[in-house]
């Protein structure tokens, strides 16, 4: 009836992997805050999963709460960008390094 | 055990905190009304201190006016006060100072967060002098940082931003292994009794360490004091400090403050250490020695009146150390009384010298000269602070030293033969700066300056009157001292053999006996049976 | 009688008291007589109390005062001892010291001596210090001083003899920078304090060591339980007392503070640096006799230390053109003979020497005081000369005092002298012919000084030899001046009555005896030696005045007898300056160095450390977020790894 | 355990197909609308998977409040912002940035699939309470609003913080805010550290 748990956590694991490379890679600030979406996707894959495989539905509700903060994030992560925007009119990270040591 | 129904200690404690809340919302109008407030409080605090010292009972070694509250039970930290002979007269001190402080000193600006800082300063003093409980005691003790620093960042002369960081940073660092050693014990006692866990004095005092990891924690306790203190040769803030800071803040500084190191030892490293201290007791000893007589020797050099008297500190807190850890009663006592004795002589100093500087605008001893000429009740005030310093008998300075001394020769005779050679240096360097400062003839800004006012001398006379008084008839403080000091001592000494058989007899001529008062002085330790 | 004891003590405390409340109201002269009454007062019931002790039977028991039987101190009590005991002092532990007065024939003779010539001296002091700005002062130092002075002498331990011991010498450091615009009293003052605080040392030693060795301090317990210290205890004990004696009574190798003392006003050269305190040391010694009869090893270092101090000082006064100095010196070479007595275990002989002394030389400074007045503060005796004429009583009595220090019979010297060195004849003939070379000396030394103040041309009348203006019309000082100086001359004459060697019956020989309970080494001496003894004193006190008459009459200066080596005290200071005064401040400027430099640098190095090492990893905050974000990752991944090989392990 | 059926199995490649091609697009996209397309894309093909795993409730909120608000979100932003010009994502500024991250990314998923799939991992008995019954809405409904009622109730106040905060941050800035374009360097006392450093002393 089911698929094996594993394949789902190594999709998981996939997915962060991807997103961490993005975030890595990528300069542009709403890029990189997609690629933080899909590492907090994978990660509500893997609570999903998890939740099924120990039948406790905690894990969804785990996965119900990070859908509030990523979106909480993002408002906030949008209006910083916003804010930086109409500063600098652009928005590559690279720029921002005022806070070097 | 005393159970007054007047929360002496509490009071004492929150009394100048809450005053300080006061003196700060005041100082937005003005620091003037700000002033007076602070003052008032610190008047009302000194009258609840004597208070305290008339109820104080005499013979008695155990821990007064205890005061138990749950704080933070399942940290076990609980608000445990308790006072006994060691402690009682350097709370006194210390409410006996701010007043002559608030009164004596003056700042330039900013006068009401001034007072709010000094208030704020004796609160965390007093409840580090009062705590029975080592996690308060720590906290207070490191509350009284955060005072200190913006006293000397914010008053002091030129450079005080450097003083008052290089004094933060070498005090903090010593705490943390402060901190770690607390902790430390406290779980291991928690893991031998297997009940709460606990930061009570009284009952920590029975955990079983090793010896090799009791010399390591309370080595760790010693870091943290001996800065405080400051013991050789982890001194160095304190000429920069003492000299940077305003005069009030060097006085409180030097006069009760340095005194948290000497208390911390006597009341944490002797209590919850003895075998290991007696281990480190040659260690420390001749660290106090040398300090003698290099702080002696360095004061010598010194052509700064502030500095001066910063390394006559050194020197003195050699003596309070050289006591404590000769283990006898004489010595113990001595260290206590001094620790008294040179809190009022240095304050004298820096309330004195910084009237000079009102006067001068100096501490160089070069610049000053012949003053005794233009001011001479400045001159005699000096005089009798000089030689209460240099130890003369009739003054308090020599009861402490002479006890010292004695304590220290009746258990370890050499260190104590080579700290009395000591006394003379400590001569050389006072008369010398005296001669320069007062003797000759006075010439430009020195004929013209003033002596001290009526005022000024109703300020000082406090603190020459205990001069005097402490050194005719000792026996008033010495009579509150000695039962607690008994008590502090009988572990050590019941542990002991061989050389110690002198102290020994001293502690049964004394009479005071065993470890029993410390259970029955302790709330919350009579559980836990040795 | 014997209850008013604490008198003693509190008249002179109680002037100083009312001095430094109400002396500037007061004022000169009142102050100075309100001081002189208080020493009067003292001197009064000391008279009495005097009585009350020569009359107080031994097996006496007067209430209020431990004696004899009494059951709280049973048998620890010498006969004719009494202690008042006035409060609880220091009690710590087995140590107790308590404020207890000690009333025997020793103290008692102590305390005559003192107040009668602190009374003498003060009514001087009113004329003598006429005019000076700090005029109360002067008196509340001199009340302070006696005072001091009495606590150490009947202090009922050693503990509180100390706090005597020490406020005389902050006294004699108040008086000796009295001038204290004048940098040489200054540095005069601190010279004598900083002596005098060596010597302390040795005294606080011997309470260490008397207090671990015996478990007391009291002297009644010390005499009792002198017995159990061991030879070599007791012989460190000795010697430590002998530091603190030499630093208080100006003894080899403390001595040349003494000298520069003179400094202070003349009154305070007669008091403190002739009569009283410097004679503590010697009290000290007589005090602990029970400790120094153990030990012979100490005696013998007393007995070196006296005779070489009485002979060095007495070479050094033959070259002096001070007059005070002078003087000085020769207080030091009669300080030496009084140790040098002690030495000998002739105690009695010391206090004799003692007194006899307190009397001719506070005569000679006085004198020397009305002389230095008379002459507007001039102290050279270049310039000097002829003030026969002048100064009638000055001279008359300043020639009594003479004849009695050079040991004339039948002055006051004279006996004393004698009945010392019969003392040290009898240890060692040897050490005799030293003593008598040095009274020779004596004798010569205060010839010279006599004729050249007093004989010769009058110099004061010529400009002086710095070019300050000649003096002309001296004058004989008040009566308040004179007074004292025949008081102390008919004393200085007839002293030597209070112990006449040919009388055993009463005395202060037989007076003390109770106290020391030695006989005397002199009686040890057949009759004919004694004769023989006393003969050879004279003829060489004749022998030292006939020389000088012969090589300084009519002379004013002879280079050629005051060679610098003598001048400069045999370049004591100089070499205390080289070996040990110019080391100090340069390891003192050299620690300060340290300190700063390795103490403070090793801090202050930690700091630059930390920071040098906060600038390298500063650079790892490039700003760039991707690189932080790269340095999560990295540190999540070495975490996985880490668990990784945790799991497969 | 139940084998899987194939339709499961198809369910299960098909999503996860969907969700590794819409993350390479996130990632490799040189426009940042693509990316966001390209996300919508795997946030559908994770509900598909929530679905497969019996989380339907999730499933459904996943597309209303990820596709349909986030997303929405997202290209509001870029399309007012005027931000949809295609990176170059063939340079690297930073130099090591992209082979170091290959290497971590590569040890961190290889790591996680590593302690995943071959660690013994020890399960302990969970707590009952929040048992699953097979009506996931009604099981997560029942746990979100018992078990998890102050977390539930903390996460209101974090959206209302988080509203307020992208309010403040997004409003008009006025001019002279603006002209202070380079932040002020924080004054830290020049002498604290230097002096500290110096190890002059004064004398």
């Amino acid at each position: 009836m089911s698929v094996n748990p594993s394949w789902f956590l190594i999709l998981s694991a996939l997915l962060f992997s991807i997103g961490a490379f993005g975030l890595l890679i990528r300069r542009n600030v709403l890029v990189m805050f997609m690629c933080v979406e899909l590492m907090l996707n994978a990660a509500n894959l893997s609570f999903v999963t998890f939740s099924r495989m120990l039948g406790d539905i905690g894990g969804q509700a785990t996965v119900f709460f990070v859908l509030v903060v990523a979106a909480a994030e993002v408002v906030v992560g949008l209006g910083l960008v916003v804010a930086i925007f109409r500063r600098r009119h652009h928005a590559v990270v690279d720029d921002l390094s005022s806070m070097k040591g | 055990m005393t159970n007054h129904t007047f929360p002496y200690l509490d009071v004492l404690v929150l009394l100048p905190l809450f005053g300080a809340a006061l003196v700060a919302i005041a100082a937005r109008t003005s620091d003037q009304i700000a002033r007076s407030i602070a003052l008032a409080v610190s008047l009302l605090e000194l009258v609840v201190a004597v208070l305290l010292l008339v109820h104080f009972k005499t013979g008695s070694g155990a821990f007064q006016f205890t005061s138990h509250h749950s704080y933070a039970s399942a940290l076990g930290i609980t608000w445990n006060l308790g006072i006994d002979g060691i402690s009682l007269f350097l709370v006194q001190l210390t409410a006996l100072l701010i007043p002559i402080v608030l009164l004596g000193t003056s700042v330039k600006a900013k006068g009401g967060a001034y007072a709010a800082w000094m208030l704020v300063l004796e609160a965390a003093t007093i409840m580090s002098f009062v705590a029975l409980d080592l996690m308060v005691f720590f906290v207070a003790f490191e509350l009284t940082l955060i005072p200190s620093y913006f006293l000397i960042a914010g008053y002091g002369h030129e450079r005080r931003a450097f003083a008052a960081v290089k004094f933060f940073i070498m005090t903090f660092l010593g705490s943390a292994f402060l901190l770690i050693g607390i902790i430390y014990l406290g779980i291991v006692h928690q893991h031998q009794t297997g009940g709460p866990l606990t930061f009570a004095l009284g009952a920590l005092a029975h955990t079983h360490l090793s010896s090799g990891t009791a010399i390591v924690v309370s080595l760790a306790f010693l870091a943290a004091f001996a800065v405080k203190a400051p013991l050789f040769p982890l001194h160095t803030w304190s000429p920069d400090a003492y000299r940077e800071a305003p005069a009030g803040a060097s006085m409180v500084l030097s006069a009760v403050l340095a005194k948290l190191g000497t208390y911390g030892i006597i009341r944490f490293n002797l209590t919850l250490f003895p075998h290991a201290s007696k281990t480190l007791a040659p260690l420390v000893l001749t660290l106090a020695v040398i300090g003698i007589i290099y702080g002696a020797t360095v004061a010598c050099a010194q052509k700064d009146m502030k500095r001066l008297v910063a390394y006559s500190s050194l020197a003195q807190v050699g003596f309070i150390a050289l006591g404590t850890f000769a283990f006898t009663s004489q010595g113990l006592t001595g260290a206590v009384v001094m620790m008294l004795n040179h809190g009022l002589i240095t304050a004298a100093f820096f309330l004195v010298i910084g009237w000079i500087y009102e006067r001068r605008g100096t501490w160089q001893v070069g610049e000053l000269k012949g003053l005794q000429g233009p001011a001479p009740i400045l001159a005699a005030v000096f005089t009798i602070i000089m030689l209460a310093s240099i130890g003369l008998p009739g003054l308090n300075g020599f009861v402490g030293e002479f006890l010292v001394l004695l304590g220290t020769f009746l258990s370890h005779r050499w260190w104590a033969v080579v700290a009395t050679t000591g006394v003379v240096i400590a001569e050389m360097y006072l008369l010398w700066a005296y001669q320069q400062a007062f003797h000759g003839k006075a010439e430009g800004a020195n004929a013209t300056t003033a002596d001290l006012t009526v005022a000024e001398r109703l300020i000082v006379a406090p603190l020459l009157i205990l001069i005097v008084v402490l050194g005719v008839y000792p026996n008033l403080v010495i009579a509150r001292i000695t039962p607690s000091v008994a008590r502090e001592l009988a572990p050590i000494v019941q542990t002991t053999t061989g050389v110690y058989h002198r102290a020994m007899h001293s502690i049964a001529i004394s009479g005071r006996p065993s470890g029993s008062d410390l259970d029955a002085g302790v709330i919350g330790a009579g559980e836990v049976q040795r | 009688m014997l209850h008013a004891a604490y008198l003693i003590i509190a008249f002179p405390l109680l002037g100083s008291l009312l001095l430094m409340t109400f002396g500037r109201r007061l004022g000169e002269p009142v102050a100075g007589w309100l001081g002189t009454a208080a020493i009067t007062a003292s001197f009064v019931v000391a008279v009495v109390v005097f009585f009350g002790v020569l009359h107080a039977h031994q097996t006496d028991c007067i209430p209020g005062l431990l004696c004899q039987g009494s059951p709280i101190a049973p048998g620890s009590l010498l006969n004719d001892q009494f202690v008042q005991h006035l409060f609880n002092w220091v009690n710590v532990g087995g140590f107790h010291a308590n404020v207890d007065l000690l009333v025997d024939p020793l103290s008692i003779t102590m305390c005559l001596f003192i107040t009668g010539i602190s009374a003498m001296i003060h009514l001087y002091s009113i004329a003598y210090m006429h005019g000076e700005e700090d005029f109360t002062k002067f008196f509340i130092y001199l009340n302070l001083f006696v005072t001091s002075m009495l606590i150490l002498v009947l202090g009922g331990n050693l503990l509180l003899t100390f706090i005597g011991w020490e406020g005389v010498g902050v006294c004699s450091y108040w008086l000796v920078s009295y001038y204290f615009q004048k940098d040489s009293a200054a540095s005069a003052g601190k010279k004598a304090f900083i002596y005098n605080r060596v010597g302390d040392v040795g005294f606080l030693l011997a309470i260490f060591i008397l207090y671990s060795q015996l478990h007391t301090v009291s002297y009644v317990e010390i005499f009792q339980r002198a017995g159990h210290l061991s030879p070599l205890w007791a012989t460190m004990a000795v010697l430590a007392l002998v530091l603190a004696a030499s630093g208080k009574s100006a003894q080899i190798p403390l001595f040349n503070w003494l000298p520069d003392a003179m400094e202070g006003p003349t009154p305070v050269s007669a008091l403190i640096h002739a009569a009283t305190m410097v004679t503590a040391g010697v009290y000290l010694l007589c005090r602990l006799h029970g400790v120094v009869n153990l030990s012979s090893t100490g005696q013998g270092v007393i007995c070196g230390v006296g005779l070489a101090t009485a002979f060095v000082a007495a070479t050094v006064a033959t070259s002096q053109s001070d007059i005070k100095k002078g003087l000085a010196f020769s207080t030091v070479s009669q300080i030496g003979f009084m140790v040098l007595a002690v030495g000998t275990k002739n105690y009695e002989a010391a206090i004799f020497l003692m007194v006899a002394h307190a009397f001719f030389k506070a005569l000679l400074f006085l004198g020397s005081g009305s002389v230095i007045h008379a002459l507007d503060g001039e102290q050279e005796m270049v310039r000097m000369g002829g003030l026969r004429k002048v100064l009638p009583w000055t001279f008359g009595t300043f020639m009594i005092g003479w004849l009695a220090i050079a040991g004339v019979p039948p002055f006051a010297g004279f006996f004393a002298k004698g009945s010392v060195l019969d003392g040290v004849f009898a240890k060692s003939p040897v050490l005799w012919a030293l003593a008598l070379l040095t009274a020779l000396l004596t004798a010569y030394y205060m010839s010279r000084l006599f004729y050249l103040t007093f004989t010769g041309e009058e110099r004061f009348t010529a400009v002086g030899p710095n070019g300050e203006p000649g003096i002309e019309h001296p004058h004989e000082s008040p009566w308040h001046m004179r007074f004292p100086l025949v008081v102390l001359a008919i004393l200085s004459a007839a002293g030597g009555a209070i112990d006449l060697p040919w009388v055993h019956t009463w005395g202060l020989d037989t007076f003390l005896n109770p106290v020391f309970l030695t006989t005397t080494p002199a009686a040890t001496n057949s009759g004919s030696t004694q004769l023989f003894l006393a003969i050879a004193d004279a003829v060489v006190a004749v022998a030292g005045i006939g020389l000088a008459w012969v090589l300084w009459r009519g002379k004013a200066a002879r280079p050629e007898l005051t060679p610098a080596f003598l001048k400069r005290v045999w370049f004591w200071d100089d070499a205390y300056d080289a070996v040990i005064g110019r080391p100090a401040t340069a390891l003192s400027k050299a620690a300060a160095i340290v300190d700063d430099e390795v103490i403070d640098g090793a801090v202050l190095g930690t700091a630059t450390l930390v920071r040098r090492g906060a600038d390298q990893l500063r650079k790892a905050q490039d700003g760039y977020v991707r690189t932080y974000a790269l340095s999560i990752a990295a540190g999540m991944a070495a975490f996985l790894i880490y668990l990784v090989t945790r799991v497969f392990s | 355990m139940i084998a899987a059926t194939i339709p499961d199995l198809a369910v299960f490649f098909v999503g996860a197909a969907i969700i590794v091609v819409g993350a390479l697009g996130v990632i490799l996209a040189k426009n940042p609308v693509h990316a966001a397309l390209s996300l919508v894309m795997t946030l559908f093909g994770i509900a598909v998977l929530f679905i497969e795993e019996q989380a339907n409730f999730l499933a459904a909120v996943q597309i209303i409040v990820y596709a349909g608000a986030i997303v929405v979100l997202f290209l509001f932003v870029i399309m007012f912002l005027g931000v949809d010009k295609a990176e170059d994502i063939t340079t690297e500024p930073i130099v090591g940035q992209r082979p170091i991250a290959a290497i971590v990314v590569a040890a961190l998923m290889a790591s996680i699939v590593a302690l995943g799939q071959l660690g013994h991992w020890m399960v302990g008995t969970h707590a009952s309470t929040t048992a699953t019954t097979g009506n996931d809405v009604a099981d997560l409904g029942r746990s979100v609003f018992t078990t998890y009622l102050f977390a539930f109730e903390a996460t209101a106040a974090l959206l209302v913080i988080a509203v307020v905060g992208a309010v403040v941050l997004a409003r008009r800035v006025s001019p002279d805010e603006l002209s202070t374009d380079e932040p002020e360097v924080a004054q830290v006392p020049e002498d604290l550290g230097a002096t500290m450093t110096a190890g002059e002393v004064e004398q």
